[in-house]
């Protein structure tokens, strides 16, 4: 029963680490946190079931033409609209992340109207019974996927000169501007690569949920508490911290109680931030006064 | 300046008209060729599916239009959004009482809305048909104008439970249930009913809304190898718990499931007959949802409604509509509130040909709906059950 | 920064009359409503608390605090439960509701003077508010659970509480009460002393401000404030629910806040009057809230960042708060 | 006197609605080092910044090499060949010493860069050394080395140096002065703001008095050699 629950806390906490991770991109290049970060895992979601669905793509596809989408729409929301409140207090930028997020919820919910819609399953294979343990078909694709991606994006930052600029504009605003990068145009990349990272969390998702506006109000806690376990602004933590989000919650489910489950995320983040609050890796997350 | 509260207070309360229920109260929301009916739904946030419910209810309005309505009478429908929260349901029952002055009431989907609505409706005494929600405290303890024209959540659980235990030798249930009301609404009396019967569940497990993993919750039922599980979950989850089940290999545990999934969807969900087949859904109606006996009615919702997407709430609320219908007639054209609610109480076993148990509404029992049938795969077909084994 | 004119002697006593004024016109209200229109006014007045509550916390101190809707629950939770199981008269829970939304504020307080500030304040907020509905639904014997917690019928002057216009007058006094306290409150040195913290709080800390019992106090009234607001839900609704305190309602709150003006407590009055009854005139679009909310709040955001309290105030000095700054 | 390099014509900036720099004009020479002198608040720093395009003046004109460059976000303006070593120094606390180096150049790339690289390197014999090292891990002084390395790596045409002496020992002092007077050597203008009178004066070869953020005094540092006090005085008197 560990390994079986293991295998799942792994695979629901690979999405977690996707959509930490994504938090991350963004709060570290523009300190904001994106609010709104659970309505565009669910946009897309929704636009890749629109384009599997309604416009007959195959999943590959349709899933790097949402991804693609995610980081337009991201990018155009960093210079639209939270650059002119930049200037101003942390709670403007937070409500204009939720603003944004409750738009795309709004636009969902006109085009969806009251159906809750069943994606296609994309990954059918029949499990692996290795004696008691049962491997499945998503937990294999979604854990693959995420791996591969997480092995490219932290090659790409650690071994090209782009990622080493990445890390600059990430550790020193200022001095990447010494440096002559274009900094805001770094942020927008920021913004878009968060958004379509975010995208791909509800995209992989989606085949094995269905897909409701609400979606993704609960990715959006599940991303905190991964962030704030791993450690705010930690890249390596938000992944981290994901995944031992989505064990937990599966221990705690099945070896306490499965009422748990819904508030581990919760729990997780008052025990850190109370205990220890720079999480595993991060750096502090308390103001000296 | 508290006095003088009291005393404005007092005035206001004596200027207001109180509600005696006059001639004028009597044929309120009434012309000589309309009856407009207050549709209360959530038809926005995020329990707006279920609004399908009112839908289907209209379009049988829009058919008895067609046909010349009620004794040379329109049924007008006046729609007012409930979003499925408390706060918002009060303002729009309010609304259709005190400045629509709507006839009646009819419809309703969320529990937790209806039984807040419940004291202001019940004061402001007009006839309110429940059409949908299923808790048994809207309707119980008995109000003199609440008539409930589903199965409530007793029938409903009791319904499930005895089908639990009509499968020979179950001596092992579990229930897996969201923590919510609706959940709790079918999975009580279920409970209850066990217990009468001296069966205790095995295992109690929770699943939100919203979880796309069920593996912690599977894995403890492995464990557990019950001869039957109640499943009360939405849509999405009974999808997902079915599939993880079968992944574990304990698809052959039949499950048993509620009025708010049906055989058809939650296998076009899956997309796979065998993680379905042990599966059994309370199913309020004479014969499948595509079967013949329920066509005609979907294809009267889609005359009105084209774009409309078929479900198994689509139904639920035509049945008590019928039976409205069928009192108007009977009280005639002098049609007031008080007729139509003693009209109502008249209802005796009324077959609307669509509900699988017959509507009865009498003065002292206004839960007119007593069970349920049930729906499961025969031989890879759907069909509906009266018990295990037992065709309808 | 634009100076703004202070208001002379004369419209400091045109004000003062105004802010009487106001709630004496109202006391003639319910001659003008129906049943309906008067339970949105009350669900007005409601909003009014609410949404000054947190304009203190997020506008006046500059916390990032998201625990409102948390206290919202306690109060309604506290009122709902000592009426219904312990038998108290409903009036005698408001101030009760609100010691227990106080009580909720200090635990909120507690984080921040941890040094939990900014986003992991609002993130840890958000979690405590989520904990306090998941409590609710399942402490069932003290709740009620997903059921809810019906509230008793009572009568008050041989008036049925769930009369409307007898709420009303209630509602009205218990808000002018608040309000007017914590103008004086956010008037006085104290109220000088939270400002201070908000610009700056090492500064603040400097002068021998006690910055952590500014803290605690503003987090505390917020919470007593809101709590108390949470009774008169509790019998505005007449039944307590869980999902009556999640996400949603934070959010309309935070739109109040932000289209009345952060840390004005003519604002706060404004953006409730104002958010409150715009959705029941959109009731005709059902499902455009969340498209209308977002769009109002990222419009103001980027035109009027300082909300409907700073167009005032360019109106006539006699709008001008001593206390409330527009930011730099 | 040949042509300026850099020629600033009454420039305004201001923070918000708080004016700092009012009608500054100057001149820096090609291949000189200039110093700009004044109290805190004067609009020394802002100088360095409106020129780099930190803050975006107002209303008047940097002409640099003939381009109007007022109102260009940084990156354009460090294309023309303008880098900043801040105050601040704002490195890269987390990457390798050679990595911040490295980013210094990425605005050219190509093969110059290690080039450039071994000639950092050679110059300060120190990083080379600690090229693997992370730069929060360095002193202050070597800190300030990577700095200034980094800035040299764009091979630029005008450096400016926000007070290159700060926090640094005296020792160290005597290194900058013998790196500016090599960077000169190499044909790079300098610009510097610069506390440190002693530094100030054996380094740069004129200098500039603000005074409420416009020019009120300024000459040759040969012909002022030995009255420092003269100056003192109308800095900060």
């Amino acid at each position: 029963m560990l390994m079986q629950l293991t295998l799942g806390g792994l695979s629901q906490g690979m999405i977690y680490a996707l959509i930490a991770l994504s938090l991350t991109v963004v709060y570290r290049s523009t300190t904001v946190v994106n609010f709104g970060h659970g309505d565009f895992v669910m946009a897309g979601a929704f636009l890749s079931y629109v384009l599997v669905v309604l416009a007959g793509v195959a999943f590959l596809p349709a899933a790097v033409l949402a991804m693609i989408a995610m980081f337009v729409l991201g990018v155009l929301f960093n210079r639209g609209l939270i650059r002119p409140v930049r200037g101003g207090p942390h709670i403007g930028l937070a409500l204009m992340c939720i603003a944004a997020g409750y738009v795309l919820r709004g636009i969902a919910r006109m085009v969806w109207g009251r159906e809750v819609l069943p994606m296609p399953a994309v990954f059918d294979m029949q499990p692996i019974f290795l004696g008691n343990l049962v491997i499945t078909g998503d937990a294999v694709f979604i854990i693959g996927t995420v791996l591969v991606l997480l092995l490219i994006l932290f090659g790409l930052l650690a071994m090209t000169d782009l990622g080493k600029m990445i890390q600059a504009v990430y550790q020193s605003p200022r001095g990447a501007r010494l440096i002559g990068l274009n900094v805001d145009r770094f942020n927008d990349f920021s913004w878009g690569i968060g958004a379509a990272l975010g995208a791909l969390g509800g995209i992989l998702v989606a085949p094995v949920s269905l897909l409701h506006p609400d979606l993704g109000a609960s990715f959006l806690i599940k991303g905190f508490a991964a962030m704030t376990l791993g450690g705010f602004g930690s890249l390596g933590g938000a992944v981290l911290g994901g995944v031992l989000l989505g064990l937990a919650e599966q221990y705690a489910g099945a070896y306490l109680d499965s009422a748990l489950i819904e508030i581990t995320a919760y729990v997780v983040i008052v025990a850190v931030l109370f205990i220890r609050p720079q999480g595993l890796f991060g750096r502090k997350a308390v103001v000296k006064v | 300046m508290k006095t003088f509260a009291s005393l404005l207070a007092a005035f206001a309360v004596s200027a207001s008209p109180l509600l005696a229920q006059d001639d004028a109260w009597e044929t309120q929301g009434l012309t000589d060729d309309a009856i407009t009916i207050g549709v209360m739904g959530p038809f926005s946030g995020n329990a707006s599916s279920y609004s399908k419910a009112l839908i289907g209810m209209m379009a049988y309005y829009d058919k008895v239009n067609a046909e010349g309505g009620v004794h040379g009478r329109q049924l007008v429908a006046v729609q007012e959004d409930t979003a499925c929260d408390s706060a918002k349901g009060l303002a729009a029952a309010k609304k259709l009482i005190s400045q629509d002055e709507v006839f009646m009431l009819q419809g309703n989907s969320c529990s937790g809305v209806a039984v807040a609505l419940r004291p202001t409706i019940e004061e402001a005494g007009l006839p309110w048909i429940v059409a949908h929600a299923v808790s048994d405290s809207i309707s119980d303890p008995l109000a003199a104008n609440i008539f409930h024209g589903v199965p409530t959540g007793r029938a409903n659980g009791r319904a499930m439970a005895q089908f639990v235990l009509s499968k020979p030798d179950t001596t092992n249930v579990a229930i897996i249930e969201h923590s919510n009301d609706w959940a709790h609404s079918y999975s009580n009396p279920a409970r209850d009913y066990l217990e009468e019967q001296g069966v205790t569940p095995s295992l109690e497990l929770t699943m939100e809304r919203g979880q796309t993993d069920a593996t912690a919750q599977v894995l403890k039922l492995r464990q557990e190898q019950p001869d039957f599980i109640i499943a009360a979950l939405y849509e999405a989850e009974t999808a997902i718990f079915l599939r993880d089940l079968k992944k574990y290999g304990m698809g052959d545990i039949p499950v048993m499931g509620t009025a708010g999934t049906d055989l058809e969807n939650t296998l076009k969900r899956t997309g796979d007959f065998d993680t379905v087949k042990n599966y059994y859904v309370i199913h309020s109606y004479v014969d499948n949802l595509d079967g013949p006996l329920m066509q005609p009615w979907g294809d009267m919702i889609h005359e009105y409604y084209p774009e409309e997407e078929l479900s198994t709430f689509s139904f639920v609320s035509i049945g008590s509509a019928e039976a409205l219908v069928a009192a108007l007639e009977a009280v005639g054209p002098e049609l007031t509130r008080s007729k139509l609610m003693a009209a109502l109480e008249e209802v005796r076993d009324f077959d609307t040909g669509i509900l699988s148990d017959p509507i009865t509404w009498t003065p002292e029992d206004h839960q007119g709906v007593k069970g349920s049938a049930v729906a499961g795969f025969v031989d890879g077909e759907p069909t509906v059950l009266k018990a295990w084994g037992q065709p309808y | 920064m634009s100076q703004t004119k202070m208001p002379s002697a004369r419209q400091r006593r045109l004000r003062s009359w105004l802010f009487w004024a106001v709630p004496a016109v109202l006391l003639l209200l319910p001659l003008a409503t129906n049943p309906y229109t008067q339970f949105i006014a009350n669900g007005i007045l409601i909003s009014v608390l609410v949404t000054l509550g947190f304009t203190l916390v997020i506008g006046n101190l500059g916390q990032l605090a998201f625990a409102n809707t948390a206290f919202f629950g306690i109060g309604a939770y506290a009122s709902a439960i000592l009426a219904a199981k312990l038998g108290v008269p409903w009036l005698l829970t408001i101030p009760l509701a609100g010691a227990f939304g106080a009580l909720g504020g200090f635990l909120a307080s507690s984080a921040a003077l941890r040094g939990i500030r900014s986003y992991y304040l609002a993130i840890i907020t958000l979690a405590f508010g989520e904990l306090m509905r998941w409590a609710y639904l399942h402490a069932k014997p003290v709740t009620g659970g997903t059921d809810g917690m019906p509230m008793p019928r009572e009568t008050l002057l041989g008036t049925s509480l769930s009369d409307d216009t007898l709420k009303f007058y209630i509602f009205l006094a218990v808000t002018v009460l608040l309000v007017k306290a914590t103008l004086n409150l956010m008037r006085s040195r104290f109220g000088r002393a939270v400002m201070a913290v908000r610009e700056n709080e090492v500064a603040t800390a400097s002068l021998a401000i006690p910055t952590a019992r500014v803290i605690l106090v503003t987090f505390m009234w917020s919470g007593f404030v809101v709590g108390c607001a949470g009774a008169l839900f509790a019998r505005h609704v007449g039944h307590v629910f869980p999902e009556s305190f999640g996400m949603l309602h934070l959010i309309a709150s935070f739109a109040m806040v932000l289209v009345g003006g952060l840390g004005s407590v003519l604002g706060a009055v404004l953006g409730a009057v104002l958010l409150t009854a715009l959705p029941e005139y959109l009731r005709a679009f059902p499902g455009m809230e969340e498209l209308f909310f977002g769009l109002i709040v990222a419009g103001v955001l980027v035109a009027m960042p300082m909300g409907l309290a700073s167009l005032l105030r360019r109106v006539s000095p006699i709008f001008v708060e001593r206390f409330y700054r527009e930011a730099p | 006197m040949p042509e300026p390099l850099l020629k600033i014509r009454d420039l305004h900036v201001g923070y918000g609605k708080k004016p700092i720099l009012r009608g500054a004009t100057y001149d820096v020479l090609p291949g000189e080092c200039l110093t700009l002198l004044g109290a805190n608040g004067s609009g020394k720093s802002t100088s360095l910044n409106a020129v780099c395009g930190f803050v975006t003046p107002t209303s008047g004109s940097v002409l640099f090499d003939g381009t109007e460059t007022a109102g260009l976000p940084p990156h354009k303006i460090f294309g023309h060949g303008i880098a900043q070593v801040s105050q601040a120094r704002d490195l890269f606390p987390d990457l390798t010493v050679e990595d911040n180096l490295r980013l210094g150049a990425m605005r050219r790339g190509g093969k110059a860069l290690s080039q450039t690289l071994a000639h950092v390197y050679d110059r300060f014999p120190r990083l080379a050394e600690r090229r693997r090292q992370a730069t929060r891990t360095l002193s202050g002084g070597e800190q300030q080395m990577v700095a200034i390395g980094r800035a040299m790596m764009s091979g630029p045409r005008l450096l400016l140096l926000d007070e290159p002496s700060g926090g640094l020992s005296p020792q160290f002092c005597e290194e900058i002065a013998l790196i500016i007077d090599a960077l000169k050597a190499e044909g790079v203008t300098l610009l510097m703001v610069e506390q440190n009178l002693n530094l100030a004066f054996r380094a740069a070869d004129r200098f500039i008095v603000l005074r409420d953020g416009a020019v009120v005094d300024g000459g040759d540092v040969r012909a002022m050699a030995g009255d420092h006090d003269a100056i003192v005085r109308n800095i900060y008197l």
